[in-house]
C-alpha cells in the first residue's frame, strides 16, 4: 500500500456534522411519551383525591400548554444531532475566542462534580451534613487568597458581569459607610477592558468614565489623572487588557485612586497569564475577580453555569454577600456575621454559589500546584507570543500598540490592510475560520481596532495547534486575495450558510420562538 | 530564580521544555521569564505561592477529592423535605446525558455557524418554556430567580418609567436581598403584607401602597410558603390601572396544572428553571428564565441575549442569530445597553429544553397532579400528629407547605436536629424570617417522595414530639 | 419573516461530521504526556528500592515501546472526533442493521450500569458482598425463564455466536453423556439462519448441514426428513429466520429430531418480534439463547461487550457453565454443583458473563413488564410490515417468498431488479444510504438472495423515522435511474469517499497496523 | 384477547393507539393480533406472561434498582486485594467518557463509511497493542484471554497441522476450563507442572511432554499465581525445535517494563485488556486479545476481524476495512472459514487504546514501576507478620502474589472473613484448586494501593491473626 499523502496543516476536509434537523415542535406525534412520572400511589389517592380540585377554578390550567408529544429514542436523537453541531472547546483548537481563556476542562473534573455527594446536596442542609463540600468552598477560598493576594473570597457571582456588579455594589456600600454615597457617582474603566466593566456599575447607577490608551496603547495617565476626582467611586479595569498589553504602571494608578479615596477592582478574567508572577495585591487593588470558569478550567457550558469568584482585602469583607465559608478548627460552617454590617451588600445570587463549579477549580488548582500554575501562566504566554510573532509576520496582520514587547493572555490584531486590499472584513474571515472547523472572534463592540481579530491561545493548544491555526489562517488570507468570493460566501461547511441578519433586528420579522415564528409566518404567508 | 514551573504536564501540552526553547526560539527569547518583562519587578512575586504540592497523579487526585466529598451526606441516601428555592425534584437521565456532552458542556460564546447546536438548543428551550407559560418571548437563561425578578422590575421600570415595585413581604428573603442590591439605588421595594389567616396576599395593603409611581407589582405563585396565589387576576387588574405592569415569579413545574401568569394578567413572568431536570448541586442549580409578549417595548428592554430563527440563504436551511443584539451591553452601547449581560446559565437552559421536550403537555400535568397528591398526603399525615398543624395557612398548596410546630413545645431547630438523626432532613426553619409564624417549617413534597417516604417522616416526627 | 420551507422528508443536507484525523501515532510529540500515574510513596521506595531492578535482565524491556506521546487534551479531542464520525443508533434512524436489533438503548440503564455498586465489583468477593448483583442476575434469569419457557438461564457468554457455541458444547455434553458422542457428528441449520449457527457446532467438531427453503421460504420440510439420522446431534435454527419468515411447522421439526433422539437449540436473536406471542418451549426446543444486546436494548457497543443469553430445559441444566446463580431462601449464592458432572462442559467466558449488560436488561424488562414486551414484539412487526408494504410497492423492490403474508422482525428484499435496470448494485445503495446518514445492510455472504437488502426496524422507529427511511430509498432508486453516477461514486457526505478494498486482501498490501503500514509504505517507496 | 400491550410507552413510538390504527390500516390489517397470523394457535401463549408489573416511571425503576444494588458493597468503599484474572487498576476519567459517547456506545455493524470513527478507533487499539506487544498484527478483541487462548491453540494447530497443546499446571482453572472445551473434542491440552519452588514451569515437564504432536507450548508472563516466568525464551526455542509454536499469555499492563513476548520468541501473543482502563465490572471488564506477526499464514488463521488501512479514491484521505473478510465466518465460506466470529468486547478494545494513548510510553513504564514497588512492599510487610510468608514462590513477582499462611494455622476462609468484617477484600482462597499450596492466598496489589492501604491489610491480619 502507498503512502497516503497528508503534508497540508490546513483542514481542507473538514465538514461539521449536519443534520439538518427539524425544529423540536415539529417532532410531536399526538400520543407520544417521552418519559413516565411516578403517580400517587392508591393508598394516596384513597385519601386526598385527584390532588388539583383543590385548585380554584380560575387557576386551572384548562388547556395543555402547546409542548411537542415525543418519544424517548427521539428526543435523545435530537439533542445528540444538536450537540454535534456545536464547536464545543472538547472538539476543536479553541483559540479563537479570544478574551474568552477557553482552555482544556479535565475529565475527570466532570466525574467528581456529577458524584451524588455533590449533585444531591440541598443548600440548606445542616452544615454538618455538607462539611465536604464547604471544605472544597473554603480552601479553594484560601487558595484564592495566595493567588490574589486578597484576604477573603466570595463565590456567590455566577459569572464575571455578575462579579463586576458585586465589585459595583461593594464600591457603593464603602462609599455609603463613609457617608460619600450621594458625592462620588463615577467609576472609571478602560476601552479595552470588558464591556461589563462598564456596564455593571451603570446599572449599579454609577456614571462610566472611560480612559482611551495612549500610543503604545496602554491607558493614558494623563487622561487617568484628569479623571481622577472626588467624585471617582472606582475604578474598574482589565489588566493586561483584551489587546494584551499589560499596563506596568498599574501601581501608579491604583494609588491615584487611592489618594482621591476610590476604591480599585481588578478585572481578572485575564489572569490566566499572571499565576504565580503578579497579583491583585502588589498591583494596589482592594477587589478583584477570577472566572473560575476560564482561567481555571471549569467548561463554560455554553455560557454558564459559571462562578465569578471575588476577593476583597479585609477592610471590605463586611460587605461581601451573605455567607461566607469559615472554619473554627473542628469544622466548617457558614457565617452570616457581616449580615449584621448595616452597609452589607445583601446578596447577589441564591445561596452559595455554583459549588460544582467552585468543586472543579479546586480539583483544578490540586492537579497543578503553585509549579502548575505558574507553568500555566508561562505557557499561555509563550503560546501567545508565539502566536503574535507569527503572524505578525504576515504581510496583511497587525496589531496597534506596543511594538517588540510581549502581550500577556492575549492579542488584538487588525486585518485592516487584508480589508483594503481585498474588500475581505474580519467579519468574513471569521464565518470562513469554520470551514475549517474554527472559533474566530473579531471583538467587542464597538470596533476601536479597526477590523478587529482577538486570539487567546491559553495554555491547552500544543505547538501543533498553534502552527494549525495560523497555517488556516494564512490559507484564508491567500484566498482572500486569489478567490475572495470563497470567503464572502462562507461558511460552506457549516451546518447553515449565512443568516439573513436582518430579520434579527425588525420587531415584525424576528422569531423568538417557534409559536412567534409560526404566526409571523402565517401572517406573511 | 526561585520559581519552578510544573514541565511535561498532561492539562498543559507544551510545557516540554524542548517544545518552549523551540518556541523561546521562534519568538527570539531566551527564556520563559522574558515573557513577563512587561510587569514590573516591584510587583513581581519572587516565589512560588504557598499552594499545597500538587497531585499530578489523577488516581490520587480523584481519591483525595472523593475523600473529602465524603463527609457530605446526600439527599439520596437520606430523606429530604428541604425546598425553599431549591427543590429535589426527579431528573430524567438524558437531561445528564445532554448536558454532559462534551460539544454543550466546553461550548461558549461561538456564532451560529460554530455552535449551530448551541443556538438552536437555546432557541427551543425560549419556545418551550414559551408554552409553558404561555409568552412569545422568553430569554437565554439569567442566573435564579432573583436575578430575573431583579432584572424583570429593572425592565418594568425602564417600560414605565417608574422607581417603585411592590414586592410580598411573604417572599423569600434571600431573594429579596438580591433583588434590592440590584434595584438600588435608584429603585425602591416596598413590602405588601400577607393575609394572616391564608398567606394571600393583603390586596387591602396592597390597593394602599399602589400608586402612579409604581412601576410593577411583583408577586409569586406559588408564594414561597407554598400555597397558590388566587388573586393573581385582582393584582394585574389593580397593576394596569395605575399603567403599572403586572410581574409574576412562577415555579414552572406547576405549569402542567395551573394556569400561566399570561392567563390572569401578567406582563412579564419570571422564575426559576431549576425544577425542569436540574439537579440541586447544593444550590448550583438554579436559573432564571423571564418571558413577556412578543411586543417591541418588552423585547427591547430585555438585557439577556435572545436566539431567534432566521432564514440562510439557502432554501429549507433553519439559521439563529442574536434577535435585536444591539439592546445588549455586548451591543455597540456597551453601558448604555440594558443593564448588562455575560456568562450566566445557559446549560441548565438547554436541559429545561430537554426536560420539557421529554415531559410534553401530558408529563406536566401528570407530575402537577403527583406532586399535589403526595403533598396534600403529607399535610394530611402530618395533621394526625398531636400539636402538628400539616398547614399553617389556609390555602392551597402546590409543593411546599408551612407546618405548624408551635402547640409542640418544641422548636423546629430541635425538631430537625432529632429527624436528622434518623436521616432525615426536616423543612426550613422559618422561625428567623417570620417570627410571626413562630416555630413553623416550610416543607417540601415532591414525586420523588414514596407514600412509605411520607409515612417514614410522620413516624419520626412522633418518635421525636414523643406522641 | 417567510416560512421556511421543508417539504421533503429526505435528508439531502445531511454531512457526517468529518474531521479528517491523523492516526493517533501522528498526534505524537516527545515529551508530552496524557495521564500522570501514581508514584510509590518515598517510604516504599525507601524499602524495596526501584522495584524493577529484580527483573531478570534479560526480561527487562530495554526501550519504550513506540506508543505515542499526547497531552491529555489532544487524546480528548481525538477521540471526541471519532466518535461524532461513528454512526451509533443514538443519533440515526436505526432500520438498516437488519438481523441486528438494533433498538434504543434506553440512558437510564446506563447511568445504572455506571453505579460504583457494580463497576468496582469484583467478581470473586465473598458472596455476601455481592447480594445485589446476584439478585439482579437471579431474577434475570427467572424473567428469561418465563420469557422462553426454558427452565435455566447462563448469562457467561459474550456474545450470541458465543452462545452458538455453548448450545453445540451441551450437545455434545448431552451425547457424550449418553455415549454417542462419536456416531453423532451432525448439526442442522438452515440457510437463513445466521452463519455462526453454522460457524459455532463446526468448531465444536459437527458437520453442518444446511436445509435450503421451499418455494415460500419456508425451511423445506422433506429435506428436513431426508438429513435428519441418528448422525444428527442437534438442530440450531432461528426463526424466523433472516428473511422474515417465521417457520409455522416449527414444532413439526423439533418433534423430528426428538425423535431422533436429537437435540433442539433454538436461536433466539430474532425474538424481538415474538416476545409474549410465542416460546422456545411451545416450539419444542431443548435450548435457546436471547441477545440481551439486541431484543433486550443493551447497547451494541461497536460491537460488544454482550450477553448471549443460553437457555435450557431442565434435563440439560447440569451441562452449563458453572457458576449458576441461586437463591436459597434468604440469600443469593453462586452455585457450582453441576460442575461435579463429569460431563458438564466448563466454562465459556471467565466469570458469570458481562454483568452490566444483565443489568441494563433487567431494567429494561422491568419499565416494560409482559405488557411492554409484548407491545414491543407487535410494534415491531407492525414497523417491519408497514416496511414491507410500502417499499414492495416500489417497482424494483422484491422480496422473495411468502406473499401477502405477514413477516416477523425483518425483511430481506432483492433489489435485482433494481440492478438488471440500471447498473446499481445493492453495494451502491449501501455506500448512498450514507449520504443521507442511514445504515443500510445487504446479507450475509453468501448471497443466497441476490442484491439482498435486509432492514429490521424494531419497535425503535416512529412512523416518521420509517417513512423518511422508505422516502430516502426511494430517492435514491429514482437517482439510479436518472443519475446513476452519483451512486456509483457515493458516499460523498461520510467521512470518507470509496475505499480501495483491494489492498484489504493483499497480504504484501494490507495494513493492520500504524507500524505495519509506515513499513509497507516505506518498502512502496 | 386475554393479552394486553403498554401503550404509549416512552420506548416505543409506534406504541400510540391511533397510529397503529394507521398503519394498520396502511397494510390492510385489521388489528395487531393478526399480524402474527403465522404463529399456529397451538404455540401462541394465551395470557400475558408472569413478569413482575412494569416500573414504567423512570424515577420508581431508577430507586428500585438503586435499592437492589446498594446491597452490594464495592472495592471503592472497601480495600480489594483481589485479582486473579480481574484486576482493579485507575481506570482514568477519558476512558468512561469516551466509551459512554452515545455514538461509540450504541454503534455495532456498519460500514467503514457510516462508522469511519469506530473503524479508525479500533485500527488505533490495534496499533497501539501493537506497539506495546512489538507485533504487527493484533484482532479486533475477543471475549477475554482464556477465549483468546484458546483462539490462539486453534490457530497454531491449523498452522501446523497438529492436535495437542501444552499448558503450564499453574494456570488459571477456570481460565483452562474456557480452553479446554472450546479446543475439544479436536485438540487436547496437556498439563506441564511447575517447580515446587519458584513455581517457574518445569522445563523437564515440558521436554518430557513436547514431540512432534505439539502444536503450541503455551506459557503465561506473568503466571497466575503472579511470578514472572523467567524461561519464555528456552521455552519458546524448544517449541520451535518442534516446530510447534510458543503461544504466550501476557498481562499487557507489565509490558512497561516487561520485554513482550515476542522478543522471547513468542509467535502468537494474547491477553486480556481489562487491565488497561476498564473497570471490573463483576468481570464483565475482561476482553481478550491475539497478536502475531504480520505473516500471511498467520493472518489468515485468525478468526476475528481485523480492521486495516486503506486508501480512498481521494488523495490524502484514510480510509478502513476489513483486512481478509472472507477468512472468518461472515465471509463466503461460512463454517468453513476460521472457526467462527460474532460480538465480542470492541468497546473495550476502544476504550484500552484511549487508554494506551493516554498513558504513552512514559506512563506504561511508570505504572510497571509502581505497581512492583508496591507489591514488593506488601511482600516485605506481610513477611514481618508472625506465621505469614510474603510471598510462596521464590521467584519476581508482579502485581500479584502467593501468600503463605500455613503456619498461621488457619484457614485462609477463616482469615477473609475476619479481614471482610474490617472492610478488606482478602486475596483468593488458592486452596481448592492448588491443594498442593496448602492454606495460601493470591494477592493483588496495583498502583490503587497506597502504601496506608497495605498497612492497614497488614494491622488488620496481625489482629486477624492474633499476633
Ligand atoms: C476581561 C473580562 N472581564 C469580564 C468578563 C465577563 O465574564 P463573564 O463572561 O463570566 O460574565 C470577561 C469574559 O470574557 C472578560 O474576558
Ligand atoms: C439470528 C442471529 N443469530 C445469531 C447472531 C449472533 O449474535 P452475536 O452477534 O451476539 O454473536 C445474530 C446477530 O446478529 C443473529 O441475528
Amino acid at each position: 500500500m502507498k503512502k497516503i499523502n497528508r503534508d497540508s496543516r490546513v483542514r481542507k476536509n473538514f465538514h461539521q456534522a449536519k443534520w439538518d434537523e427539524p425544529i423540536i415542535f415539529e417532532l410531536s406525534q399526538k400520543g407520544e411519551r417521552g418519559i413516565l412520572v411516578p403517580k400517587a400511589e392508591e393508598d394516596v389517592v384513597g385519601v386526598v383525591g385527584d390532588g388539583v380540585s383543590g385548585i380554584p377554578d380560575h387557576l386551572k390550567r384548562k388547556e395543555h400548554p402547546n409542548l411537542p408529544e415525543i418519544s424517548q429514542p427521539r428526543v435523545l436523537r435530537h439533542y445528540m444531532r444538536l450537540s454535534q453541531e456545536t464547536l464545543g472547546a472538547d472538539v476543536n483548537i479553541e483559540i479563537g475566542q479570544g478574551t474568552c481563556t477557553v482552555k482544556y476542562s479535565p475529565k475527570i473534573n466532570e466525574m467528581l462534580a456529577k458524584l451524588t455527594d455533590i449533585t444531591e446536596l440541598h443548600p440548606l442542609q445542616d452544615e454538618s451534613t455538607v462539611q465536604g463540600i464547604l471544605e472544597i468552598m473554603y480552601k479553594t477560598g484560601v487558595f484564592m487568597n495566595e493567588i490574589s493576594g486578597m484576604d477573603r473570597f466570595s463565590f456567590q457571582s455566577g459569572g464575571g458581569s455578575q462579579a463586576v456588579m458585586a465589585m459595583a455594589s461593594v464600591m457603593r456600600a464603602y462609599h455609603a459607610d463613609k457617608g460619600e454615597s450621594r458625592t462620588r457617582d463615577e467609576v472609571i474603566t478602560t476601552i479595552y477592558s470588558h464591556p461589563s466593566d462598564a456596564a455593571a456599575p451603570a446599572v449599579m447607577g454609577y456614571r462610566i468614565i472611560y480612559i482611551h490608551p495612549d500610543e503604545d496603547g496602554y491607558p493614558d495617565f494623563e487622561a487617568f489623572k484628569a479623571a481622577v476626582s472626588e467624585r471617582t467611586a472606582g475604578f474598574i479595569v482589565a489588566n493586561p487588557e483584551d489587546t494584551g498589553v499589560y499596563n506596568p504602571r498599574v501601581k501608579e494608578f491604583t494609588d491615584l485612586i487611592h489618594s482621591h479615596g476610590g476604591l480599585c477592582g481588578y478585572d481578572q478574567a485575564n489572569a490566566n497569564g499572571l499565576f504565580g508572577v503578579t497579583r491583585a495585591r502588589e498591583a494596589g487593588f482592594d477587589m478583584c475577580f477570577f472566572n473560575l470558569h476560564k482561567s481555571f478550567s471549569t467548561p463554560h457550558g455554553c455560557g454558564g453555569p459559571a462562578v465569578g469568584a471575588m476577593g476583597v482585602t479585609k477592610e471590605l469583607e463586611k460587605y461581601l454577600p451573605a455567607p461566607l465559608i469559615d472554619y473554627d478548627g473542628d469544622k466548617y460552617y457558614l457565617n452570616y456575621d457581616i449580615c449584621r454590617d448595616p452597609f452589607n451588600i445583601g446578596k447577589v445570587r441564591m445561596f452559595y454559589g455554583v459549588a460544582p463549579v467552585v468543586l472543579k477549580a479546586y480539583a483544578w488548582i490540586m492537579a497543578l500546584g503553585a509549579e502548575g500554575l505558574y507553568e500555566v501562566a508561562k505557557v499561555a504566554v509563550l503560546n501567545n507570543n508565539y502566536l503574535f510573532r507569527k503572524l505578525m509576520e504576515v504581510d496583511c496582520i497587525d496589531a496597534p500598540y506596543i511594538k517588540g514587547k510581549q502581550r500577556v493572555e492575549q492579542v488584538r490584531y487588525t486585518l485592516q490592510k487584508l480589508a483594503e486590499d481585498t474588500g475581505i472584513t474580519t467579519g468574513d474571515v471569521q464565518r470562513r475560520m469554520m470551514d475549517f472547523g474554527m472559533h474566530y472572534w473579531t471583538s467587542h463592540h464597538p470596533y476601536y481596532i479597526p477590523e478587529p481579530m482577538t486570539l487567546e491561545p491559553t495554555e491547552a493548544p500544543s505547538k501543533e495547534d498553534l502552527d494549525e491555526y495560523i497555517e488556516t489562517l494564512k490559507y484564508i488570507i491567500k484566498e482572500a486575495y486569489e478567490s475572495p468570493e470563497i470567503i464572502k460566501t462562507a461558511p460552506h461547511r457549516s451546518v447553515c450558510h449565512q443568516v439573513d441578519e436582518r430579520t434579527l433586528d425588525e420587531p415584525d420579522e424576528w422569531a423568538i420562538s417557534w409559536r412567534s415564528y409560526l404566526k409571523k409566518a402565517k401572517d406573511k404567508g | 530564580m526561585a520559581i519552578k514551573g510544573f514541565k511535561n504536564h498532561p492539562y498543559i501540552p507544551n510545557s516540554v521544555p524542548e517544545v518552549q526553547k523551540e518556541m523561546l526560539k521562534a519568538i527570539g527569547l531566551n527564556n520563559l521569564e522574558e515573557l513577563h518583562e512587561e510587569v514590573p519587578e516591584a510587583i513581581k512575586l519572587k516565589d512560588n505561592m504557598k499552594l499545597p504540592e500538587a497531585i499530578p497523579s489523577e488516581y490520587e487526585l480523584r481519591r483525595h477529592v472523593e475523600e473529602i466529598l465524603k463527609k457530605n451526606i446526600n439527599c439520596k441516601d437520606n430523606l429530604n423535605f428541604l425546598g425553599a428555592g431549591c427543590w429535589q425534584h426527579y431528573v430524567p437521565a438524558i437531561c445528564d446525558e445532554i448536558n454532559s456532552r462534551g460539544e454543550f458542556l466546553t461550548a461558549y460564546g461561538g456564532e451560529p455557524y460554530n455552535d449551530f447546536g448551541r443556538f438552536q438548543a437555546l432557541f427551543e428551550y425560549e419556545s418551550l418554556v414559551g408554552e409553558l407559560v404561555d409568552m412569545d418571548v422568553v430569554n437565554v437563561p439569567t442566573m435564579d430567580w432573583g436575578q430575573a425578578a431583579a432584572t424583570s422590575i429593572r425592565m418594568a421600570s425602564r417600560i414605565t418609567g417608574r422607581k417603585e415595585a411592590l414586592v410580598p413581604k411573604s417572599m423569600d428573603k434571600d431573594r429579596f436581598l438580591i433583588m434590592k442590591n440590584y434595584c438600588a439605588p435608584d429603585i425602591q421595594l416596598i413590602q405588601v403584607d400577607y393575609e394572616k389567616e391564608t398567606g394571600q396576599l393583603n390586596l387591602e395593603d396592597l390597593k394602599g401602597k399602589i400608586s402612579e409611581k409604581t412601576a410593577a407589582a411583583y408577586f409569586e405563585n406559588p408564594s414561597f410558603l407554598g400555597f397558590i396565589e388566587e388573586n393573581g387576576r385582582q393584582i394585574s387588574d389593580l397593576a394596569h390601572r395605575f399603567s403599572a405592569l403586572s410581574v409574576v415569579g412562577v415555579d414552572p413545574i406547576t405549569l402542567g396544572v395551573l394556569k400561566p401568569p399570561s392567563q390572569y394578567g401578567a406582563d412579564i413572568i419570571c422564575g426559576d428553571l431549576q425544577p425542569l431536570g436540574i439537579h440541586m448541586n447544593y444550590g448550583g442549580g438554579q436559573s432564571g428564565f423571564i418571558a413577556t409578549r412578543d411586543e417591541e417595548k418588552y423585547v427591547m428592554e430585555f438585557p439577556s441575549r435572545i436566539f431567534g430563527m432566521a432564514p440562510t440563504g439557502v432554501e429549507g436551511e433553519y439559521g439563529f442569530g442574536d434577535v435585536a443584539f444591539d439592546r445588549t451591553s455586548f451591543g455597540h452601547h456597551r453601558e448604555h445597553g440594558k443593564e448588562y449581560v455575560g456568562t450566566q446559565t445557559a446549560l441548565w437552559g438547554i436541559t429545561a429544553g430537554v426536560y420539557l421536550a421529554l415531559m410534553g403537555p401530558k408529563g406536566m400535568e401528570e407530575i402537577g397532579q403527583t406532586i399535589m397528591q403526595k403533598s396534600q398526603y403529607a399535610v394530611m399525615r402530618l395533621n394526625q400528629i398531636a400539636g402538628v398543624e400539616g398547614s399553617f395557612f389556609n390555602s392551597v398548596n402546590f409543593k411546599e407547605f408551612v407546618v405548624d410546630f408551635n402547640k409542640t413545645g418544641k422548636t423546629v431547630k430541635e425538631i430537625n436536629k432529632k429527624l436528622l438523626q434518623k436521616n432525615i432532613f426536616g423543612g426550613k426553619d422559618l422561625s428567623s424570617n417570620f417570627p410571626e409564624l413562630g416555630q413553623c417549617a416550610l416543607y417540601c413534597v415532591t414525586e420523588i417522595h414514596l407514600k412509605t417516604d411520607i409515612d417514614r417522616l410522620a413516624a419520626a416526627l412522633e418518635e421525636v414530639l414523643n406522641v
